[in-house]
C-alpha cells in the first residue's frame, strides 16, 4: 500500500525530477494531482495549506537567521573587522546561538504598560510580515497566491506593519518609545506615498498589477532598462522610499540609537524582542524582493534580445537562483547606505519625501505614461 | 528659472556627495586585507607587547632567587593610592651584624594606576613592569601579591 | 539628590520631560540632562553632573606634586598627556627650573599627537551620534596607531603619565621618530576618507549647518575655549598667545571660523589635525639632543605663592592653579577643566532646536565626562 | 601693554584696591564689597577690556575664604587676577558677577557646592555635582571618615 502511494506520487510528475529547479509549478501541480486522487478536495486544500504554512515558517526563520547574518558580516567587511567568527566556520551559527539567547530571555512584565497592546504589537508586525511574503514570486512556479492585485496587495498589506510599531511605542509607556513610534507613523505615512507612485510608473510599463505577469513582460529585457531612465528614477526613488518604509539606517528614525536609545522596541527583551529584530529584517526582504520583481525581472534570467547562446546560457541558472540573487544585491547596496550614512533628521526626512521625492516621482509618472503611451519604450 | 536649477543642483551635488562615500565604504568590503581585528585569545602565542608595556609591577629575581631590594620603602612613600606596603624584617647577617631586609613586599594589583613612580624611583633598580596583561580574576583577594619569592634572597653587592 | 528631584517635577503641566542619561549612548559618559520637550522641539536643558565626581582637587591636597600627575590623567583622559604637562609647566614655573629644548620638543610632539588621537576619537564618536556608525570604526582605527606609538615609548595606551616635574618618565624609544612620520605618512592619506564619509556628506552638513549657532561675544561671554570657541571666531588659543613649551618656535595656524554652527565645530577639529600634523612635521626630524630630564630635588616643595598655568587641551584651555603654603603638597590646586566650562554654554544653544539636533550639538562640544566632573 | 601700565590704569580706575605686581600677571586685591563694581569697571573700561573671564578659584584659609577670579581680555590679549577675601567662614557671601560673565553661573556654583561660598544675585544657586547631604569638601575642616583613608 504505502508503495503504491510513493510510485504514484512519482508517476504524477510527467518530466524529469531536475526540471523542478527551472519550473516549480511541475512539482506543485503532481503533488496536487497526487494528493487529490486520494482524498476529498477539501482535506487536499487543508493539507495544502498546511505545507506552504510550514514552508514559509521555515522560510521566515532561514532568510532572518541568513539576514542578521549577512548583516553582520557586510558591516563588519565595510568596517575592517571581522565579523562574528567565534560560533562554526566563520561564525555562521552565531546568529542561531543569538536566538537561542533570546529565546532564554526572561520576558520582563512592565509595571505601567498595557500589558494586552504590549503583547500583541509584535504579533502584529509579524503577521503583516507573513502575509506579504506570502505574495512574493520566488521563482518559476514558485508562488503561494498570484492574485491578480499582487502589488497592489502588498503595498495594502506592508504598511499595516506601523500599526504594530505604533502599538509598542504607546503602551511600553515610555517616553523615547514613543517618540520613536510617533516618528515612525509620521514617516510611514509620507514614505508609503513614493513607494506606491514609483510602482506604478512600472505598472503603467507592464499594464498588468499581477506579479507573475509583470515578471513574464520582463523576458525579453528587465524593466529598468526597458523603462529609459524613468524606470532608473522609479527604481532609485524605490530604493531610498523602501529603505525609509524598513526604519533602517539613514532612516532608523524610530529607532535612532544615538537620540531615543532603541526608540519604540527599548522596553521590550527576550523573542519580543526578537520578533521586532526579525521583522525588520524580513522587511529589508521584502522591499529588496519587489525591488528585484519590479525593477531587475524577478526570477528572469537576464536576455540580451539578439543573442540566442547567451540567453541559452543563462537560461541554464535556475529561476530561484536569479531571485534570490539579484533580492540579496539589492539588500547589499540597502546595507551599504546603512552603514554609510549619517542619519537624517525627521524634518529633513519629510523634507526629502514631500519636496523632493513626490515631485519627482509625480513628474516620473507622467513621462512614462507618455513613454508608454508613444510606445517609445523597448 | 535659476531656482529651478538650484533644485537639480542640490540634487545632484547631494548624490554625488553620497556616492563618495559609499566609494569609500565599499572599497573597505572589497579589499579583506585592510582588516585589523586581532584574534584575541587564539593569537596568545605571537602576542608580543612593547619592551616598556606597564602590565603590573613584578619583583624580578634572578636564577638564585635573589631580588634587589632592600626594604628601604621609598616606593612606599612614592606610590600615590598605597597600592605597595613593604613589611620589612631584621635578619643577622653571616658577619653578625643586625641588617634589615624585606619580609613581605605586597603590591595590590587592584589599586595601582600605573604611574610607574615606584619603579622610576627605586634607589636599586628592584622593580619593574612585566608584560602580563590578563589580569582578571574572580576573587578580589587574588589582586593582592606578594612581589618577592619565598626563600629569596638579597643580591649580593646591594646596600 | 532630593533638591534635584523636586527641580525636574516643576515646570508646566504639558511639558514632555525626558531623561537624557545618565546612561544613554550619546552623553558619552554618565551626564545626565533633564531635557524639557514641547513635540521634538527642546525647550530646555539642564544638564545634571557629578555621577564620577572623585575630588581630585581634594585628593591632590594630601599628596606630592610627582603624584599629582597620574591623577590628572583621570580628567581629560582623551588629553591625558597635555594634563600632566600643564601640572609639570606650573612646577617648573614656580621652582624656575630651566627645561632643556629636548624636553620641551618631546613634550610638545606628545602634545599634538594626544590632540590627534582626541580629534579622531572625536570624529568617531560624532560619527556615531549622527547615526553613521562606520565612521566609529575608521576613527578608532586609526588611533590606534597613536596608541602604539604612545605604548611603545610609555609603556601605557590612554592615560600615559609620560611628563613629570622636570621632564619625562623616560627617554624617548629608538623608533620613536619613525614610527611617528609613518602614522603622518598613512593619516595624510586616510583624512580625505574622513572627509568623504562625513564632512562632505549632504546627510551631515545639512543636518549641522546652521544648527546650535553660538554667537563671539556668547563664546567669549559663556567661555567658550578651543575648537568649539575658535568655531565662533573666538581666538582662544594658548599655544599662539601665551606659548609654552615648544610651541613658540613652531609655524602654525589657529583654526578661525566665524560661523560659530555645529558644523564647523565639527570642521575645527578637522583642520587641527592637519594643523597638529604640520606641527609634529616640523619638530621631528630635528629633536635635540640632551637629556631627557633635569635633576630634581626628591621631594619637590613649591615656595609660598599662586601659580597659574595655561595650557591648550584637545577641548580647550586647561588651567592649573596651585596655592602653595611651601610645602610638598599643594595648599590647594584648581583645575579649570574646558569641558566643565564649556558645557555650561549648552543650555543656551540648544533652545527651540530639535532632539536630534540636541545630540549634533552636544556631540560637537566634545565633552568629557571625567573632565566635567574631575 | 605692559604689565606696569596696566597696573597703572586699575589704580587710577579702582583706587581702593591694592595692586601687586605677581611674577606674570598683575595682581588687584580688592574688599569684599567692591568686588561686582571692581569687576564691571575691569570689564567695561575701554581700556581694559576685561571680557573673558578664565577661572573663579575658590581657597579655604583658615580665618575666611579667598576668591580669584582670572581675567583675560580678548583684544588687548592682556591677563590680571582680581583676588577678593570673604568677612569670615561660617557664612561667606559675596557678590555674583554672573551678569558679567555667563561663564560665572557654572564656576560659582561649583564654589558654592565644594566651598559653601554664597553668591547673591546668582540666578539658579544650587549644588552642582554633590547633594545635600554632603558638607563642602573643599573646606580644610571637611571630615569624611568612609571616603577619605589617610595612611
Amino acid at each position: 500500500m504505502r508503495i503504491d502511494l510513493i510510485t504514484s506520487l512519482f508517476s504524477a510528475f510527467s518530466e524529469p525530477w531536475w526540471k523542478i529547479f527551472y519550473d516549480f509549478s511541475i512539482l506543485t501541480r503532481g503533488v496536487d494531482e497526487w494528493l487529490r486522487n486520494l482524498m476529498t478536495p477539501f482535506w487536499t486544500v487543508v493539507i495544502e495549506m498546511v505545507i506552504i504554512g510550514v514552508v514559509f515558517l521555515l522560510l521566515y526563520a532561514v532568510i532572518g537567521l541568513f539576514l542578521v547574518y549577512a548583516e553582520r558580516k557586510v558591516c563588519a567587511f565595510l568596517q575592517n573587522r571581522l565579523g562574528p567568527n567565534r560560533i562554526g566556520p566563520y561564525g555562521i551559527f552565531q546568529t542561531i546561538a543569538d536566538l537561542v539567547k533570546l529565546l532564554f530571555k526572561e520576558l520582563i512584565a512592565i509595571k505601567n504598560a498595557d500589558r494586552f497592546l504590549f503583547n500583541l504589537a509584535p504579533y502584529i508586525v509579524i503577521i503583516v510580515n507573513f502575509m506579504v511574503i506570502s505574495a512574493l514570486p520566488f521563482g518559476k512556479g514558485l508562488h503561494a497566491i498570484d492574485f491578480n492585485i499582487g502589488i497592489f496587495y502588498i503595498l495594502a498589506v506592508s504598511s499595516m506593519g506601523i500599526i504594530g510599531v505604533l502599538l509598542a511605542g504607546w503602551s511600553s509607556n515610555n517616553k523615547y518609545s514613543l517618540i520613536g513610534a510617533m516618528r515612525s507613523g509620521a514617516q510611514i505615512v509620507s514614505y508609503e506615498l513614493s513607494i506606491a507612485l514609483s510602482l506604478i510608473t512600472i505598472v503603467i510599463l507592464a499594464g498588468t498589477m499581477q506579479l507573475s505577469e509583470i515578471i513574464e513582460a520582463q523576458r525579453s529585457g528587465w524593466f529598468i532598462f526597458k523603462g529609459h531612465f524613468s524606470a532608473l528614477i522609479a527604481f532609485v526613488i524605490y530604493l531610498i522610499a523602501g529603505t525609509a518604509e524598513t526604519n533602517r539606517g539613514p532612516f532608523d528614525m524610530a529607532e535612532a540609537e544615538s537620540e531615543l536609545t532603541a526608540g519604540y522596541h527599548t522596553e521590550y527583551s527576550g523573542i519580543k524582542f526578537a520578533f521586532f529584530y526579525l521583522a525588520e529584517y524580513i522587511n529589508m526582504f521584502v522591499v529588496a524582493a519587489i525591488a528585484s520583481t519590479m525593477f531587475l525581472g524577478g526570477w528572469m534570467p537576464f536576455h540580451v534580445a539578439g543573442w540566442e547562446g547567451f540567453n541559452n546560457v543563462m537560461d541554464y541558472i535556475p529561476p530561484f537562483v536569479w531571485f534570490f540573487g539579484k533580492t540579496f544585491m539589492v539588500i547589499w547596496i540597502i546595507m551599504l547606505f546603512k552603514w554609510t550614512f549619517p542619519r537624517l533628521r525627521i524634518d529633513q526626512l519629510l523634507t526629502l519625501e514631500w519636496k523632493y521625492l513626490l515631485p519627482i516621482n509625480l513628474v516620473n509618472v507622467l513621462i512614462m505614461a507618455f513613454l508608454v503611451l508613444k510606445g517609445w519604450h523597448f | 528659472m535659476s531656482s529651478i536649477i538650484q533644485y537639480f543642483r542640490e540634487i545632484f551635488q547631494g548624490i554625488w556627495s553620497l556616492l563618495k562615500g559609499m566609494r569609500v565604504t565599499s572599497g573597505y568590503f572589497f579589499s579583506p586585507g585592510k582588516i585589523v581585528t586581532q584574534k584575541y585569545p587564539n593569537n596568545r602565542k605571537d602576542l608580543v607587547m612593547f619592551e616598556r608595556f606597564k602590565g603590573e609591577v613584578i619583583m624580578p629575581h634572578n636564577e638564585n632567587n635573589e631580588h634587589k631590594c632592600t626594604g628601604c620603602g621609598i616606593c612606599e612613600i612614592n606610590c600615590p593610592n598605597g597600592t605597595i606596603e613593604v613589611i620589612s624584617k631584621t635578619i643577622v647577617t653571616e658577619d653578625g651584624k643586625k641588617k634589615r631586609a624585606i619580609d613581605k613586599h605586597i603590591y595590590r594589583l587592584g589599586m595601582c594606576t600605573f604611574c610607574a613612580l615606584c619603579v622610576k624611583t627605586c634607589p636599586s633598580n628592584a622593580l619593574a613592569f612585566s608584560q602580563e596583561f590578563e589580569h582578571a580574576v574572580f576573587n578580589r583577594s587574588l589582586l593582592i601579591k606578594i612581589s618577592n619569592k619565598p626563600g629569596s634572597q638579597l643580591m649580593k653587592g646591594i646596600e | 539628590m532630593e533638591e534635584n528631584i523636586k527641580e525636574i517635577v516643576v515646570g508646566e503641566q504639558e511639558d514632555y520631560v525626558i531623561n537624557m542619561g545618565p546612561q544613554h549612548p550619546s552623553t558619552h559618559g554618565v551626564l545626565r540632562l533633564v531635557v524639557t520637550l514641547k513635540g521634538e522641539i527642546v525647550k530646555n536643558v539642564e544638564p545634571h553632573i557629578g555621577y564620577i565626581h572623585r575630588g581630585i582637587e581634594k585628593m591632590c591636597e594630601s599628596i606630592t606634586y610627582p603624584q599629582i600627575i597620574h591623577l590628572t590623567d583621570r580628567m581629560d583622559y582623551l588629553s591625558a598627556s597635555i594634563n600632566n604637562e600643564s601640572v609639570c609647566l606650573a612646577v617648573e614655573k614656580a621652582l624656575e627650573v630651566d627645561i632643556p629644548d629636548r624636553i620641551k620638543v618631546i613634550r610638545t610632539i606628545f602634545s599634538e599627537l594626544t590632540r590627534i588621537q582626541s580629534h579622531q576619537l572625536f570624529w568617531a564618536s560624532y560619527g556615531m551620534d549622527m547615526g553613521g556608525q562606520t565612521c566609529f570604526f575608521y576613527g578608532l582605527r586609526d588611533r590606534e596607531r597613536i596608541l602604539d606609538i604612545f605604548e611603545e615609548t610609555t609603556g601605557g595606551r590612554m592615560l600615559i603619565s609620560y611628563n613629570c616635574p622636570g621632564g619625562l618618565m623616560y627617554d624617548i624609544h629608538p623608533n620613536f621618530q619613525k614610527r611617528v612620520k609613518d602614522f603622518i605618512k598613512y593619516f595624510r592619506k586616510v583624512l580625505p576618507e574622513y572627509d568623504a564619509i562625513l564632512t562632505g556628506n549632504v546627510i551631515f552638513t545639512s543636518r549641522t549647518k546652521g544648527i546650535g549657532h553660538l554667537s563671539l561675544e556668547d563664546a567669549i561671554s559663556y567661555g567658550v575655549t578651543g575648537p568649539s570657541g575658535r568655531a565662533s571666531g573666538f581666538s582662544c588659543d594658548v599655544r599662539k598667545h601665551e606659548p609654552y613649551s615648544a610651541y613658540d618656535r613652531v609655524k602654525f595656524n589657529e583654526v578661525l571660523y566665524t560661523e560659530g554652527d555645529t558644523f564647523h565645530r565639527y570642521l575645527a577639529r578637522i583642520e587641527e589635525m592637519r594643523e597638529s600634523m604640520n606641527i609634529i612635521e616640523q619638530l621631528i626630524d630635528n629633536i635635540p639632543e640632551g637629556p631627557y630630564a633635569v635633576k630634581m630635588k626628591p621631594i619637590i616643595k613649591l615656595p609660598e605663592g599662586e601659580y597659574f598655568q595655561r595650557v591648550e587641551t584637545s577641548r580647550g584651555e586647561l588651567d592649573t592653579f596651585v596655592i602653595s603654603d611651601g610645602n610638598k603638597n599643594p595648599y590647594r590646586i584648581k583645575f579649570r577643566t574646558p569641558c566643565f566650562v564649556n558645557l555650561g554654554v549648552l543650555n543656551h544653544i540648544t533652545r527651540d532646536f530639535k532632539i536630534a539636533d540636541l545630540i549634533a550639538i552636544a556631540g560637537s562640544l566634545d565633552l568629557v565626562i571625567p573632565d566635567i566632573d574631575r | 601693554m605692559d604689565k606696569e601700565k596696566l597696573a597703572e590704569i586699575v589704580k587710577s580706575l579702582i583706587p581702593g584696591a591694592e595692586i601687586k605686581q605677581g611674577k606674570n600677571y598683575v595682581e588687584v586685591s580688592v574688599g569684599n564689597a567692591d568686588l561686582f563694581s571692581a569687576a564691571m569697571i575691569l570689564r567695561d573700561n575701554p581700556e581694559t577690556l576685561f571680557d573673558f573671564l578664565i577661572s573663579i578659584s575658590g581657597t579655604d584659609y583658615a580665618s575666611d575664604m579667598g576668591l580669584v577670579y582670572h581675567l583675560e581680555s580678548t583684544k588687548f590679549r592682556h591677563m590680571i587676577v582680581l583676588k577678593t577675601r570673604t568677612s569670615g567662614r561660617d557664612n561667606p557671601v559675596i557678590d555674583s558677577v554672573c551678569g558679567l560673565w555667563k561663564s560665572a553661573e557654572f564656576l560659582e556654583r561649583e564654589i558654592y557646592d565644594l566651598l559653601g561660598i554664597k553668591f547673591n544675585n546668582h540666578p539658579d544657586l544650587r549644588r552642582l555635582f554633590l547633594d545635600s547631604s554632603w558638607g563642602f569638601p573643599l573646606r580644610k575642616d571637611y571630615v569624611d571618615d568612609i571616603n577619605i583613608v589617610s595612611k
